[in-house]
């Protein structure tokens, strides 16, 4: 009758990283190692996607450096959370979604909401807090939403993005129709209650939730270790019954070739999925944060492994990418976070008079 | 109310809701119901009974114990076009899900800069009065409307009770439903409706001249027999119903006051920070010079609802309480 | 990478009962059958402590009985809801505990209380809502407490009495106490977010508690297999990184050398434990429910395997206990029974002008 | 405040707050704090930095993102003996764990028949004003005083951050203590203490004659800054601070109204079902006679706090609405 205990503990360090699969109990635990095999994916010409993969990534990149800038020239204000360093997290899975599928996000949102496709003017705006924000400028940094390409935010309570995921989620499998609901999470969130409601709702009925949990080894200045008893975060997931895999979420090809397999399970009719990402923030938590709680040789090691510079190590590798392309894409890049900026320097701010407006449909609230 | 006539029906206030329900459900197939033993159970004061068989369990869903998760998939649901109804078995247990209905459903709207409605109605039964004690007994709908974005009913007769249902789930925003839980058994008959509820109208249930009876929900019967015993002492008492407790109907209490000079708020919540303290204040601020005697707030008193019958029957607005209030005014 | 999901049905028959251990992933699993041997138990003759685990779960059965009758006669009000057919557990788990540990229990908590030493009397006297009760007549039947037994109620809100227990048990980690938290609580309470909270933090912070989910295969009126999507539950605990057993709840003796060891090792500084007790309610949910839901021919099964008369069976079998001892064991019961409603009777009731009593410390709120 | 004595000292808020936590560790050893990133990080807002070093990680405990499950920890610690100081990052993430203050914190001792005395306390961060949208800026310190069986304080000065902490801990009731976010960097001099702060006493921050300002928290600075102004309109005003929200202190806001017959209540929160619509319910129940003109409230816009800071500008009380509506009143 001597209990038999989980792993505990997992080194908060890049070795540990590669896909694995995690299962429960009776269940037969099968290698994953085929999603970091660098196979072309299906049917399009790997150099091309490649680039563009690239480019999404330092397009994100390059957007969260300049929000940094403009934090510092207070033109954006509240609480920023960068995405640098976990970029490969959701351009890889923005690939595995079409335009009919949703995602929900959280406070650290602009790349996925740049991934999703939402334009960087509409993103830099809402940060200027402008009515060509995508929020209308009343969300800020943490609340970006764009209805039409179901981006439902954004969400800036930890972890209270999920049950929203698993009713969309539900709408679709009751409406019978074969679309995604991908809910990015942090790890903090795994602990929260509304994690664990969630989990056993889309597993219990069947819901066509990708469950995408951003694991970079840290809430705020909490490491894992520290708030997880079991760290291994698939492994407990895959416990609800629905299959779950770690990931190395610092390549982009990786997460891509999971998330689709992940994606096409569920459209299969499968349930839902859970992915756990391991990957790491190169900032400290926000622009508040002066990131006491890291050692410094954790994060170099870290930003060692870059996802871009790795993807851009191995486009050079197989020859499929010049300095003369990687410079136009970096001009590109400029051309369009200058014009966001510029853009929303100029746009209006909404008036004091609206200030009412939108808090129920008909914006007849008294005060 | 007349009895007897043939467009009227004996029913219950339990039986009104399920009906008004299986109404929604027939009329719109976006409409599910969704809630911890709301099918199987028959709902737990047996208000869905008999739906799950008419509409099936994918429409009559029992939920686990979540309520975080599925108030908030009720939310999810209603963004993505359905239109959810969601029970939770009593408000002291929806305290669990008030994270998704304030940080969510009260807020994307707003927050989104108009793009996301969430047109998602949430019902509960709230109350005391059956010896439930205290954590089963609190009158919490008041306070859930100070909450922007969102509105709170509070029907309180089997009419509301069977014709509030449809203009909440017409409404685009969120819209809580609190049901006494003293009310499920009453029965009368119910008369056909002449025009749908207006959701943004108080009724005055009885018309007065000496003084306003300001209530809700499962106060309405206390202040209506006080309205009784009153006109024994020839005091004519004015019972407004607020029905909507959030956007309030400042027209009709204006009115009300406004005729009678004289009101006496009865509520079943805590008092201190009751809904009754806001209709005080707003009667103090829009109709001060017309007060010929403080207002008067009868409340629970302020403290957890005790199991033992003695004392939550002293915990809790009683019609006595009520006459002796509205006496201390007009005398 | 094809993913493995964990078995998710478990038919809700007697059949499947029987101490199983749960581990998850990468442990190994052991089997726990020695759980259900008939071995004495340390050092006590076995005929006597077999009389007295009869006379407890007799004694509460008959308690039960009483309230119904009670209830009909419309002496006891509000919610109610009754321990027949689960005696085994909260009689078996408390053979495992001292004076000096603590019990958290939910509603259904009149077996518990009784176990634990709280007199008929008093527990009685609660439920007339008299001021003798154990709560003064201010908690009835769902707020049976006693501080100086260390029986931290009676809780109406499910799952509520979780975080609470995780708290009792970390003061005394904290101040070096070896005592143990016992927290009982349904399948119903695995669903919230405030068990899989308290079953983190509890494995993370090496807690001495105890975790004893109720598993009676259903929450009210839905079936376990239509409220968890991971039906064996010591299996999923056991992914927090805890040691979890399933132990067959209706036999006592079981669950005591069950609740023996995993007593003895939180002790041992072992940190938490869970036991999933597979046992089964008789009656209704509560004197409000119909009991719609349930297959008559199932209830009979399970009360087929009745703990009260497997026990006794064993001890006529093992020629322990005869008719006349069984009779004296009935009659002492009938007795304190119909002393404690006597007592009930008489007993005074709160005076209106105390309502305010207890609400503060000072008890001096206004109203 | 005088400058440069001796017996005084330059601070922050923050510091004040953090040198009374401090000190509690110090004397003993029951007490303890908990929350997220209370410990490696320093606190959220910095407010516990330095004490994991000093106290280590046993009682400045880092945990996890669970606040149902580490305040219910609180309450069972304090059932256990021990002093808690339970930390929550903000107000809007309290409601996670609202099942826990409410329905056991608040509840436990009357339940219990008087057995079960919690003494808890739980502190947070509050209020808007620094653009950080709807889901991290909302003043639910007023809503929560409506719960019996707990306190609720308001520290709006450098000595009551640095005081009221003692007092609370020494309460075997639990008590929440509710910072304004905005008040963490203000820096001022720390006056000795004459006595202990009585947690019972509201304070009046400044005497006037003509009209009392009655506030608490956040909005005591635009008070005091709107009593500067209207001083140059020859208006009198008296700032009283009510720090205590729960239970309130009736005496010194009645001998307030006796003495300057009309009031402005300053509030935060969302307007209906404030705070100051308690307050104002009272002031009209206790005081009506006194009244030269009806009570004035200034609160937040009833909207989901915007991110645009013009916006969230408008939707917050600022002092020249103080300022007008006094004037509304006195003219
Ligand atoms: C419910 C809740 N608790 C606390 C906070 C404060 N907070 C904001 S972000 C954060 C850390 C979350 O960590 P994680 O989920 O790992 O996401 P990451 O920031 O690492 O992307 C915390 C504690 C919050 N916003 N919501
Ligand atoms: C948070 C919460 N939700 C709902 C309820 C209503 N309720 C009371 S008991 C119960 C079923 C609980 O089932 P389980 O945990 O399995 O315990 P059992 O009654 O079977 O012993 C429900 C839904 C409640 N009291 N608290
Ligand atoms: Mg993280
Ligand atoms: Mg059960």
């Amino acid at each position: 009758m001597s209990p038999a205990r989980g792993t505990r503990k997992r080194k908060a360090s890049p070795s540990t990283q590669g896909a694995s699969t995690a299962s429960t109990g009776r269940t037969t635990a099968t290698s994953a190692a085929a999603a970091s095999e660098r196979e072309p994916v299906a049917g399009r010409p790997r150099t091309e996607h490649r680039r563009e993969l690239l480019h999404a990534m330092l397009r994100i990149r390059r957007f969260e450096e300049r929000c940094v800038e403009l934090y510092s020239a207070a033109k954006i204000r509240g609480f920023v959370h960068l995405y640098i360093g976990e970029e490969a997290v959701a351009v890889g899975v923005n690939e595995a979604l079409t335009s009919e599928d949703a995602v929900v996000a959280t406070y650290r949102e602009h790349g996925h909401a740049l991934a999703r496709g939402i334009p960087a003017e509409a993103v830099m705006a809402e940060m200027y807090g402008k009515t060509t924000g995508c929020s209308g400028g009343r969300g800020g940094s943490m609340h970006l939403f764009d209805a039409g390409r179901r981006f439902y935010g954004g969400n800036a309570i930890v972890a209270g993005g999920l049950p929203l995921a698993a009713g969309l989620a539900l709408a679709d499998r009751m409406r019978g129709q074969p679309r995604v609901t991908c809910c990015f999470f942090g790890d903090g969130a795994y602990a929260e209650g509304e994690f664990h409601e969630t989990a056993n709702l889309a597993a219990l009925w069947n819901l066509p939730l990708l469950l995408v949990c951003e694991n970079n080894l840290y809430a705020m200045g909490t490491a894992i270790e520290r708030h997880e008893a079991q760290t291994d975060l698939a492994l407990r997931a895959a416990s609800y019954g629905m299959a779950a895999w770690a990931v190395d979420g610092m390549d982009v090809e990786a997460v891509e070739r999971a998330a689709r397999r992940a994606a096409e399970s569920i459209r299969g009719g499968g349930g839902p999925r859970f992915l756990e990402m391991r990957t790491y923030r190169f900032r400290a938590h926000s622009m508040y944060d002066p990131d006491r709680y890291r050692d410094k040789t954790e994060v170099e090691q870290w930003k060692a492994g870059d996802p871009v510079t790795r993807l851009m190590d191995r486009t050079r590798e197989d020859g499929e990418l010049g300095e003369k392309e990687l410079t136009g894409i970096e001009r590109r890049i400029t051309e369009e976070i200058d014009a966001a900026v510029e853009a929303a320097e100029q746009a209006p701010e909404e008036s004091v008079e609206d200030l009412l407006r939108h808090v129920t449909s008909r914006s007849t609230e008294v005060t | 109310m007349g009895t007897g006539r043939a467009d009227e029906r004996k029913t219950t206030y339990r039986e009104a809701m399920r009906e008004a329900m299986r109404e929604a459900l027939r009329a719109d197939d976006r409409v599910f119901l969704m809630g911890e033993d709301v099918g199987r159970y028959g709902g737990c004061f047996g208000v869905s009974l008999g739906l799950l068989e008419e509409f099936g369990p994918e429409r009559i869903r029992d939920a686990p114990l979540s309520e975080s998760a599925f108030v908030g998939a009720g939310i999810g649901a209603a963004l993505s076009g359905l239109r959810p109804i969601v029970e939770i078995m009593t408000v002291n247990s929806s305290l669990l899900a008030l994270d998704q209905i304030l940080n969510n459903a009260a807020t994307l709207l707003h927050m989104s800069g108009g793009q996301l409605p969430v047109p998602l109605v949430i019902r509960m039964t709230t109350g005391a009065g059956r010896q439930l004690a205290a954590q089963h007994s609190h009158s919490l709908e008041g306070w859930y409307a100070h909450i922007p974005g969102i509105r709170v009913l509070a029907p309180a007769t089997i009419g509301d009770a069977r014709h509030m249902l449809a203009p909440a789930l017409a409404d685009p925003d969120p819209v809580l439903i609190f049901e006494h839980g003293s009310l499920y058994n009453t029965a009368g008959e119910l008369a056909p409706l002449s025009s749908p509820v207006d959701l943004d109208r108080a009724a005055v249930r009885r018309r007065g001249t000496d003084i306003s009876l300001i209530t809700y929900g499962g106060s309405l019967p206390k202040a209506l027999a006080a309205a009784d015993e009153l006109a024994a002492d020839d005091i004519s008492a004015e019972v407004v119903d607020l029905r909507t407790l959030r956007p309030l109907d400042d027209e009709t209490i204006d009115a009300s006051v406004a005729r009678t000079h004289r009101a006496v708020i009865v509520d079943e919540a805590w008092r201190s920070g009751s809904l009754a303290a806001e209709v005080s204040a707003r009667i103090a601020e829009r109709s001060l010079y017309e007060l010929d005697a403080p207002v008067e707030r009868v409340c629970s008193a302020e403290v957890p609802i005790p199991y033992a019958r003695l004392l939550e029957q002293a915990a809790l607005p009683r019609t006595a309480d009520i006459v002796a209030a509205a006496h201390r005014a007009v005398d």
